[in-house]
């Protein structure tokens, strides 16, 4: 049982670190343009990646409940 | 339960399976390709006019999406009638 | 063998549906603009598509016979 | 070697073969983002600035994946405490 | 069928299969590339400067192939001699 | 034995060829300009996919040796 409970925390686990890899794609490309200077974030692109996840997510739960009017 | 029971639960089943699978990859391509549109500056909430895009671009992906399959489809069925074999 | 022949299909109608999934992308950019108004898609979008998936399968048969002449 | 040694020893594999696997997809990414973005007309070596720029492109472009991983699973957070149900 | 034929078997179809995947994918990428190159906008034949621009463009895709393929290779090799790996 | 020498080496070609798809990608799009003519590459673009290809590769060892350096 408790590793069964091991298993399914490490799936969601997997799941959460590819969809982060594909955001981190989408954002980078939308908040640290090419002319990004320094070693570090500045806090306009931090802020900006912070938002890029939220308003994707937003999104998402958008298109999902769309979908389920649709069905309706 | 019959065997025929068992081979229409089966049946039931992969359907269902491939159903989602479609669905689950059409949501993906919609949120990558309208947020890209439709969210060039993420600001600290979805604006208004982000959001009437968004429900737009989502409404005519998935009629492109129909459009696309159809012809497809249509394709397919001209090469078997013309050639005997799919492309 | 009833059986045999729903698998069949399904394989045949999942890889139709991978290959619309791939062809919708690259069509959509090619087709609609992002200025595209509206909820629905107009004639000209609708032909665009129509055009759009006969050519890449056009392309794809020509690459097919390019090939196979290469290798005689 | 006891069931509980056996447990652990499952577990430490499980976890050290997916921190591998998300180690290598981050630098599958980082390769492809950084080459593109600092590499635009690749000639016989690779320039000063051109390294300055991949150095630079790598510690942001990590800083960015921690960044949208904290903000993802803060939002997950939020949607179970709201709703009962991850989105 | 003795078990030297049986390993030659083996040995024969692995490759045949890895060779087709290769090929498969290769062919994949060249419609890919070459249709969003020669064909911007999509009209009701392929016109004949789409049809000559497909087939320079595969014919060159294909020579790319093969000389990135050669100095990957190359470089591998050179890797093992000076470091005794690959990378 | 001599079979899973095969096997290995098959699997080290299918790495191979599946990374030699990925940077031809990448380095045709740098390498190879839309306005390219004829049928045949010339010396400036061989030569470009050939650097292409070395400089990709630096990259990902620089990225290797920069992230077990911060391990450390």
């Amino acid at each position: 049982a408790e590793l069964r409970q091991f298993i399914g925390n490490e799936t969601q686990r997997a799941k959460i670190q590819t969809q982060t890899h594909s955001m981190t794609e989408i954002c980078w490309t939308k908040c640290i343009p090419a002319s990004s200077k320094g070693n570090k974030l500045d806090s306009s692109e931090q802020s900006c990646l912070a938002n890029c996840v939220d308003r994707f997510l937003d999104l998402n739960l958008a298109t999902l409940k769309h979908l389920s009017s649709l069905r309706n | 339960m019959d065997s025929e029971a068992v081979k229409k639960a089966i049946i039931k089943q992969v359907q269902l399976e491939s159903n989602m699978n479609n669905a689950k990859q059409l949501i993906e391509k919609i949120n990558e390709n309208c947020f890209q549109r439709c969210v060039p500056k993420p600001g600290s909430t979805l604006s208004s006019s982000e959001s009437t895009c968004a429900t737009s671009c989502m409404e005519k992906y998935m009629a492109a999406w129909n459009l696309v399959n159809a012809s497809y489809v249509k394709r397919i069925q001209q090469e078997v009638h013309n050639n005997g074999f799919a492309t």
